[in-house]
């Protein structure tokens, strides 16, 4: 059999994902876009305002297996988490996660981590808990990706 | 599982009767050639060569030019741009901005050499805007290079009028034709073409053969330099066996087969109406017979590649996602398309090893997974 | 009738095991191999490809080495050359004086471009002079090639001092082993060889495959441009099928065939002794196993050849009369032969297909057509 350069995690949550769809007014939410690719990524969050633990979280993805698949294993994960420790996801544990990826798609799984951490953002602006903004303009996506959009070292 | 095998326009299976046609030169007739006065072997496998030679420059009705063997079109290509510019010295080339990789990256190359390069814009079904073609060809052009068939949506430029164009300007006309011959008929007693490449791999011959054809006037300076094969164009032991194959590939080429392809590719247009929000990137007329390019709007290309694959269906995007480089098919943006057009952009290329049904099958699969992509997808939104 | 074949060192009979395990590549597994994304036609091309890659790499102990496919040796050469002068930009370039055209007509070239080129003397039997070498290695040397096998002597030269030498003088070497390998080993690990060439079809593989293997660290300039094939050394489709016979060639080349081989030339040079007036121009030692090049004194060697041809068999010379160019054997006038001793001078080159009795018929026209051509010669005064 020959082989696709994904892992069969990769492969699984690809055909299958978890958590897809979009939930109906989020407390937090995030559209982010790779200028590597232009592919974008949307994730949804429900936070319990008390405990401040995702109690929901939903994705809806415009882009290829690898970037599915990340934001898939993403949403399971956090699911669950405060939101302070979802914030502190390492994208190298994400990639681990799905059993490796290959390196040209390594910069998928850092554009899922992304849309996490700004809908995360989003909520805690929405909620008073943070003071201010920035606009995701490309500068600001292309300043988060440098050195890992290499599409060929995907470093 | 028997595959489906949809690309077409990569390459195809060789066909048998072009394999048996190469097996002596493998095991009997294996000499090399270029040795006249020496060995019956070597004379067997000179007039082979030469009669691959002479029958290729017939069927182009080629009366004043030269074949010259290389082994890919990608060589052809090389030897055709780099060739005439080394020879010229310095001047500005003039190529579409929809050409393959192989002229793109070698004007790259040329313009880090000193060579200015000038790129004609196409319209949105990729055609040539003649007009701009004329504008920027000055007294300095030393050289214009305008494909035949589009590798990724089929579009088939005018070549007598680029020609007659070239002409008038007194410019060398290189066309890349590796996509379109044999078939589109090619007569370069009524084409004003300076020099001309064919390959071999997409109509059922084998790989390893491509063909320059090049005026006899017209000075090159070789790629490869050693022996004195190839009008000392190109030097090496020449590659027969894949020779014999390419000429045996176009004897067989007829207009049955061109006509069943034609057949499939209707067939698949017809079906494909089947699917909402899908936009055709070939044009309807001037066209490849054998290449569909669609995109399946809201969707990414390289998922959706990836589970025709899982199916057994073989085709390609032209996605960034799908690229190596990451970049979005320069064919697709250069005819206007945006990012996210070409992301869900797919080839469809079908030859004569393919059914009637292997279609319906494809385009069952295609409205399962377009729609569970879609379901996917942040930017649609049901109707 | 059954011709007796001794133009081995040219090219081969492709081996039926070899011409087997390319059939699949034609017909079933057609694809290219550039789409790992993709389809899974097109990865088990590329896994094909990589498998033949690595095993080459392998098999030369080659650690920190690419293996860049080509279409013949001729291509590997002067992509070895020309890539790294242009890559080097300038300086000096040191080759020995019998090298194949492939590398002669390439420094040619390259000194039109600009750059300087030295030529290291041989002596009579072909050896190159290892002191005239260090000599002519100055701090503007950028590259030194020189060969393993000769061509039309066979003669080997020392790999092992060679490197020794431009590793001192901290220069790139490059080796033509397109006639050596896989008869001599080559382990990469213990030489300082910076390229090598090696070829396919002179060990029973197929025309149309070749590799330069190229140290990691260095930077070679393209001679093909187009897609991202080969390490973006060399693009173009890849010819799959004969890459994957080169494989198989090298995987069934035994030390049982290097013995049989060597048998015949043996045998062969027990029986010449049996023809006056023959001087053999192979050295006795440090030859390759399959060539021998002997002068029959006072005679042409064309009028033999083509007297030999009559009868069945296939040889070449090196006389002038016999070549496109008029010229005497390169190899032969650097090892200080005479025009008159290079022009009755003849190439045996035995290969696995041949036999004992192949051998005892050749020398048995010898005898014959000798005689007689020296019955013609106005210098040969019978003893
Ligand atoms: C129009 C055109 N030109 C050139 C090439 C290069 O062909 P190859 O990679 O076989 O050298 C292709 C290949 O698809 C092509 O479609
Ligand atoms: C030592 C050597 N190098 C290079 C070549 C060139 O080989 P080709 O003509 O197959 O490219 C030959 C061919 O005989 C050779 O013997
Ligand atoms: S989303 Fe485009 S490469 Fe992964
Ligand atoms: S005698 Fe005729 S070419 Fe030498």
């Amino acid at each position: 059999m020959p082989s696709i350069p994904y892992s069969k995690k990769v492969m699984d949550l690809f055909l299958n994902p978890k958590n897809l769809g979009e939930i109906e007014n989020p407390d937090g939410q995030a559209t982010e876009g790779s200028p590597a690719c232009g592919d974008i990524v949307q994730l949804q969050l429900k936070v319990n305002k008390d405990t401040q633990v995702i109690e929901d979280i939903k994705f809806k993805s415009f882009g290829c297996a690898s970037n599915i698949a990340t934001a898939s294993i993403i949403t399971e994960i956090a699911k669950g988490k405060t939101i302070q420790e979802a914030k502190n996801l390492k994208y190298s544990q994400v990639v681990e996660e799905l059993g490796g990826l290959p390196a040209v798609k390594v910069h998928c799984s850092i554009l899922a981590l992304q849309s996490l951490k700004r809908a995360i953002e989003n909520y805690e602006e929405k909620n008073g808990l943070v003071a201010k903004d920035r606009p995701t303009d490309e500068a600001l996506i292309k300043e988060r990706l440098r050195g890992v959009i290499d599409p060929n070292t995907g470093r | 599982m028997n595959r489906i095998y949809f690309d077409n326009a990569a390459t195809t299976r060789v066909d048998d009767d072009v394999l048996k046609a190469m097996i002596p030169f493998f095991t009997q007739n294996y000499a090399i050639a270029s040795s006249i006065f020496s060995h019956d072997d070597g004379i067997i496998a000179q007039e082979a060569l030469e009669g691959a030679r002479g029958f290729i420059l017939n069927k182009l009705s080629a009366k004043d030019y030269r074949c010259i063997f290389t082994s890919n079109p990608t060589e052809s290509n090389n030897l055709a741009l780099k060739g005439a510019s080394f020879a010229k010295k310095s001047g500005n080339i003039v190529v579409s901005k929809i050409e393959d990789l192989s002229i793109i990256n070698t004007v790259k190359f040329l313009q880090k050499k000193g060579f200015e390069i000038r790129y004609v814009d196409v319209d949105g079904k990729g055609f040539v805007s003649l007009d701009h073609l004329k504008q920027l060809i000055d007294d300095n052009t030393i050289l214009v290079s305008i494909q035949h068939a589009n590798q990724e949506i089929g579009t088939l430029q005018d070549l007598s009028a680029i020609g007659e164009i070239c002409k008038q300007k007194n410019c060398i006309y290189h066309c890349d034709a590796t996509f379109s011959f044999p078939f589109l008929d090619i007569d370069l007693s009524k084409l004003n073409i300076d020099m001309l490449t064919i390959g071999s791999d997409t109509y059922y011959g084998p790989k390893g053969a491509s063909a320059l054809i090049v005026k006899n006037s017209l000075e090159l300076e070789p790629l490869i330099s050693g022996g004195y094969q190839e009008y000392n164009l190109r030097a090496g032991t020449q590659n027969i066996p894949a020779i014999i194959g390419m000429k045996k590939a176009i004897e067989i080429f007829d207009k049955e087969t061109f006509n069943y392809i034609k057949s499939l590719k209707d067939y698949f247009l017809e079906k494909i109406n089947q699917i909402p929000h899908v936009r055709l990137n070939s044009p309807q007329n001037a066209s490849h017979p054998g290449i569909v390019n669609a995109t399946f709007l809201y969707i990414e290309g390289e998922s959706l590649t990836l589970r025709l694959n899982l199916k057994g269906v073989s085709v390609i995007t032209g996605s960034a996602c799908f690229s190596k480089s990451l970049e979005a098919s320069h064919v697709l943006l250069s005819c206007g398309l945006t990012h996210e057009l070409a992301h869900g952009s797919i080839r469809f290329s079908f030859g004569k090893y393919n059914t009637f049904e292997e279609i319906d099958k494809t385009i069952e699969y295609l409205k399962e997974d377009v729609a569970f992509l879609r379901n996917l997808s942040p930017l649609y939104k049901e109707d």
